[in-house]
């Protein structure tokens, strides 16, 4: 009779059994990268494998998985789908995703890869190996779900190099740098933890299902393809940081203080995912404020930070400020591309009347205060033949990167402004909270290559907007206004023959 | 705070250094309360050049993007927090405008 | 009642993604090319590594074998994930068959005794080869220089993986769905006079800091053990009654096929680089000389072994593979 | 305890497969207090303290073998802490 182990058992056997202790060198020089961060683990046998997985379980449902994206992704070339998204204004959202989040899933790739050599517990290394793949998934059902855009519109042509020089992509990679020049606990906590289960639902879901509502099948398929995938990587983070608080009482107060870093980095890194929910998808789904309140506020402050005070973790420090700002966040940060979009990638426009509308019944209490006199003061200046833009460069928050367009915490009609001194210079935060990141470790943050301070020194192109335009790649069309834009213009022609009855 | 890193030194020269610059400098510019420039505009000047031919040369242009603002029409002037009463003629290093000084005015 | 389309043609503004266009001109590229090249950043990395302050994120120099363009290298088997996985998904299952196969009809509990005890003590044991081929791979899909060749090692380090769950299931197969032989495998390659060999050359591959050193210090491992593993040997099953030996061979030999199309192509690549050529060409003499004696003698201390327990010539087969490698490795050179 | 004090989980999955509907059947019929909301192309499920799929029901209601890793073709997201994901069910609460 056949003993049948059980699947825990099991799997210990073909991952975990797998590891021995090397004898022949020094063990220390094996795993060199995990001792000098502070963080102290006892027995690395205690984590937990939350997914038993086994490698021919996962070749099998993955293979299924990519089987159906790939389905739909043909059909939706063949049949020409793209004519049928609500309006040809939503890719750029879809622009902003290809060019700001394939580069982080990419990076996500070759850093775990670095976890699942480094760590010395094999559990941990064979989940982090998976995560590595899955990550160069996502990189490339990404690529290939918005090739087929890439065809027919703008702004989506050369993202790879555009994430390593335009302005406003600097923000998601300042982020993602910051996590992998972090030794690789850090990044477990940061990547992990703080953006895969903190915040990663308010980036996938309400915006996956944006792109249902929209007509964009493609990215709704690969989204949710790819969100089965980070669930598992959720409970990576869940897990990671329940073991760490277990292993060491010493590890609490270093993790409290990553938490502290990396949620505040990463609300601000979901500020431009803020601004695409209210303002780049023409069909709504919710606002950027319920999503919030939903996915951040309901499930992780009174969910997930009630279970981790056990072990004495707080909620993250600037949370209020980010609660506080939820009602204006969107629209700061989709004002502030409006007024640089002439340096993008992607086009920007005056809300119409309808979406106005909608902004105005979700934000009762900011929208017709603060934007709604922006838009008219913006729509006046298009009418009288112009359109504004800033006609400058921006000061950058040191720390991370964004224009310094944010308001004072319970004044959002004053631009916050917080300075250092450090070794003799002066360096400037968007917020309390990018301000306290750099008081940390500012041997770190002096090294920031913010495109402001590099297109002054002559690094991208030369002085003039079109030099650094042509440098950043960006083609005739790509940015500026959305209303008569090539993208507009060809819609309109595409959608001008309409059905005729035969 | 310093950082924890993986040798004893880990030291690097900001990116943004002075010297970078040459003669020239960064100097942020805030016009507060008018919502519609969303941020500080960042500007690359000499040191040597006086505050008038700054802000003709470089303030106004900017601020100009608003079809509502008049060349020189800045008052309340203010120089990394303290008040600020800039002397067209003097330069921008006599008047303490350091780099990456934050000169606010309101209109 | 009827509609139709008026009939439209929608002439795309281009074929493909500048980067590729720039390439190769305006045409229609594939999804490998689309999802692999110039996908890596190269340039404007924002802060030093805590962890190696001496290096930027993506750095060529964590090895001393360089291409001017990292793509002139691309994966012959044009695998990006979804081949990738559909291939792997069909081996692993070709493998559950087998196994099943041999379970339901109790054939294993026919192998004859050498060949029982071949797999058990020295076949089994390899599982903890391939988790240390894995960290060895691993670490070049971290530290290579452009998606093209980090790709191949992300994959190449699943594979190791899965080889060894393959032959941990051979092992819970062989002990009628317990674990024990694979405790006591583990002991084997832990204390065995056999394996210490093998053992020893992984560790010492796992503190070799330039990670392309590491991977054909491996490689030249593998060119002795897999041949005498799953060819030789799965020829002399065959002569010797062992026949579920072979059916179980079959897979990871078809595997090893597989693995030889990358790497091989990528050592060509090194060799022919218009820059870097020459250098690169004397690197791998170097690492030939450092690493193939260690690795037929460690190679060679296993067949011995083999030997002991179904008596075919696997030693004499070992020095027969090595010259060959030796040879191999000067064409490399000659054919630059 | 009050009500407020329990705290809820939850899971979001895709609602484009018939195998998914049955998933979500299983969870209601296995599971107290379940909310169920439609938002496009997801099925968020929603119940206090835990939520739990078990293999039996979800092969009663699809008539066939299902393995609980095929619970990852419909996953979207979820929120609590998987607590139990073995042969037999996945179990998805807070520890503590």
């Amino acid at each position: 009779m056949a003993k049948k182990l059980s699947m825990k058992k099991r799997y210990s056997a073909l991952t975990r059994d797998l590891d021995w202790t090397p004898s022949y060198v020094d063990p220390e020089k094996v795993f060199p990268y995990t001792s000098f961060e502070g963080i102290k683990i006892h027995d690395w046998a205690k984590w937990e494998d939350p997914f038993r997985l086994t490698v021919d379980s996962y070749y099998k449902y993955q293979a299924e998985k990519d089987k159906r994206l790939y389905a739909v992704l043909d059909g939706f070339a063949q049949s020409q789908g793209h004519l049928s998204l609500s309006d040809a204004k939503y890719l750029n959202s879809m622009k902003l995703f290809l060019q700001g989040v394939t580069p982080l899933e990419y990076a996500a790739h070759r850093h775990f890869a670095f976890l699942a050599r480094h760590y010395n517990g094999p559990g941990p290394r064979f989940a982090a190996l998976c995560q590595s793949i899955d990550e160069l998934r996502h990189t490339q059902t990404e690529i290939h779900t918005l090739s087929t855009y890439n065809k027919y519109y703008g702004g989506m042509h050369s993202w790879p190099s555009q994430f390593d020089r335009v302005w406003y992509l600097s923000v998601p990679k300042s982020f993602f740098d910051d996590a992998m020049s972090a030794g690789p606990f850090e990044f477990l906590i940061a990547i992990s933890f703080s953006f895969e289960y903190l915040l990663t639902n308010l980036l996938f879901v309400p915006f996956m299902s944006g792109a249902s509502f929209n007509g964009d099948l493609p990215s709704m398929t690969f989204g949710f393809s790819a969100q089965s995938d980070e669930s598992r990587h959720m409970t990576l983070g869940l897990e990671a940081i329940k073991f760490l608080l277990e292993q060491d009482e010493a590890n609490v107060p270093i993790i409290q203080a990553w938490i502290d870093k990396w949620f505040w980095r990463g609300y601000r890194l979901v500020a431009l995912i803020a601004q695409m929910i209210d303002y780049m998808l023409p069909r709504k789904v919710m606002s950027w404020q319920e999503s919030f309140e939903l996915y951040f506020e309901e499930q992780m402050l009174n969910g997930l930070f009630k279970d981790l005070e056990f072990y004495g973790i707080k909620p993250p420090r600037h949370v209020e400020h980010a609660i506080a700002e939820k009602e204006i966040l969107s629209h700061q940060v989709y004002w502030g591309l409006y007024s640089f979009s002439f340096a993008a990638a992607f086009t920007t426009t005056v809300p119409d009347a309808e979406h106005q509308d909608w902004l105005r019944a979700q934000y009762p209490g900011t929208f017709d205060k603060h934007y709604q006199p922006l838009w008219d003061k913006a729509a006046k200046i298009q009418a009288d033949g112009g359109r504004f833009f800033f006609q400058g460069l921006p000061q950058l928050c040191q720390v991370c990167q964004i224009p310094m367009l944010f308001t004072e915490p319970g004044d959002s009609t004053t631009i916050c402004q917080r300075e250092r001194e450090y070794q003799g210079e002066r360096y400037h935060f968007c917020s309390d909270g990018c301000q306290w990141i750099f008081d940390r470790e500012p041997e770190k943050y002096v090294q920031a290559w913010l495109p402001v301070h590099q297109i002054f020194q002559g690094n991208c192109g030369g002085p003039s907007v079109p030099e650094v335009l042509a440098w950043y790649g960006i083609q005739d069309g790509d940015g500026g206004e959305y209303v008569g834009s090539a993208d507009h213009v060809d819609w309109e022609r595409w959608h001008a023959a309409a059905p005729v009855r035969s | 705070m310093a950082v924890r890193a993986i040798t004893e030194t880990y030291d690097f020269p900001s990116r943004s250094r002075q010297e970078l610059y040459g003669d020239d400098q960064l100097v942020h510019v805030l016009w507060k309360g008018n919502p519609l420039l969303c941020a500080a505009a960042t500007f690359r000047a000499p040191r040597a050049m006086p505050f008038g031919e700054f802000l003709a040369g470089l303030i106004d242009p900017w601020a100009g993007s608003d079809p509502d603002y008049r060349p020189g029409a800045g008052r309340g002037w203010t120089l990394d927090g303290a008040a600020f009463d800039p002397s067209p003629e003097a330069s921008l290093a006599e008047l303490g405008v350091g780099h990456k000084s934050l000169l606010t005015f309101e209109a | 009642m009827q509609y139709e389309l008026r009939q439209q043609v929608i002439e795309p503004r281009r074929k493909t993604f500048q980067y590729l266009i720039e390439r190769n001109g305006d045409k229609p590229a594939s999804r490998y090319e689309e999802g692999t090249i110039d996908v890596q950043p190269t340039e404007n990395f924002h802060y030093r590594p805590l962890w190696d302050p001496a290096h930027e994120l993506y750095d060529e120099s964590y090895s001393a074998l360089r291409l001017t363009d990292p793509y002139s290298f691309l994966d012959p088997r044009q695998y990006y994930y979804a081949p990738y996985v559909t291939t792997r998904a069909q081996l692993h299952d070709g493998f559950g068959r087998t196994l099943e196969y041999l379970e339901g009809r109790g054939l294993l509990a026919r192998l004859p005794d050498g060949w029982r005890t071949l797999l058990a003590e020295l076949v089994l044991p390899l599982r903890h080869y391939e988790s240390g081929a894995q960290l060895i791979s691993v670490n070049g899909a971290r530290f290579a220089y452009g998606a093209s060749v980090e790709q191949c090692l992300s994959y190449a380090a699943f594979d190791r993986i899965g080889l060894a769950q393959m032959l941990s299931r051979v092992g819970f197969a062989l002990a009628d769905g317990g674990d024990e032989l694979l405790t006591a495998a583990k002991q084997q390659w832990l204390e065995a006079t056999p394996l210490q060999g093998l053992r020893r050359i992984v560790e010492e591959l796992l503190v070799e800091p330039d990670w392309a050193v590491g991977v054909i210090g491996l490689d030249l491992v593998d060119r002795l053990l897999y041949p005498l593993l799953y060819r030789h040997l799965d020829e002399a099953a065959l002569t010797d009654g062992a026949g579920p030996y072979s059916l179980i061979a079959q897979h990871p030999a078809s595997w090893y096929v597989d693995q030889r199309k990358w790497l091989d192509h990528l050592l060509a690549t090194w060799v022919a680089d218009p820059e870097h050529g020459a250098r690169n060409a004397d690197v791998l003499t170097g690492v030939v000389e450092a690493w193939l004696p260690k690795a037929e003698a460690a190679v060679t201390a296993y067949a011995t072994a083999v030997e002991a327990a179904v008596g075919t010539d696997a030693a004499a087969t070992v020095s027969t593979l090595a010259v060959r490698v030796r040879a191999d490795f000067t064409a490399l050179k000659g054919d630059s | 305890m009050t009500a407020s004090s329990v705290r809820t989980v939850g899971l979001d999955l895709q609602e484009s497969s018939e195998d998914t509907r049955r998933v979500v059947e299983a969870i209601e019929q296995d599971n107290d207090d379940v909310v169920v909301t439609q938002i496009p192309g997801l099925v968020k499920i929603q119940a206090p303290g835990q939520l739990v799929i078990r293999r039996e029901t979800v092969e009663s209601l699809l008539g066939r073998p299902w393995e609980t890793h095929e619970f990852q073709l419909a996953i979207v997201s979820y929120y609590g802490h998987i607590a139990e994901w073995d042969d037999d069910e996945i179990v998805i609460k807070w520890d503590h």
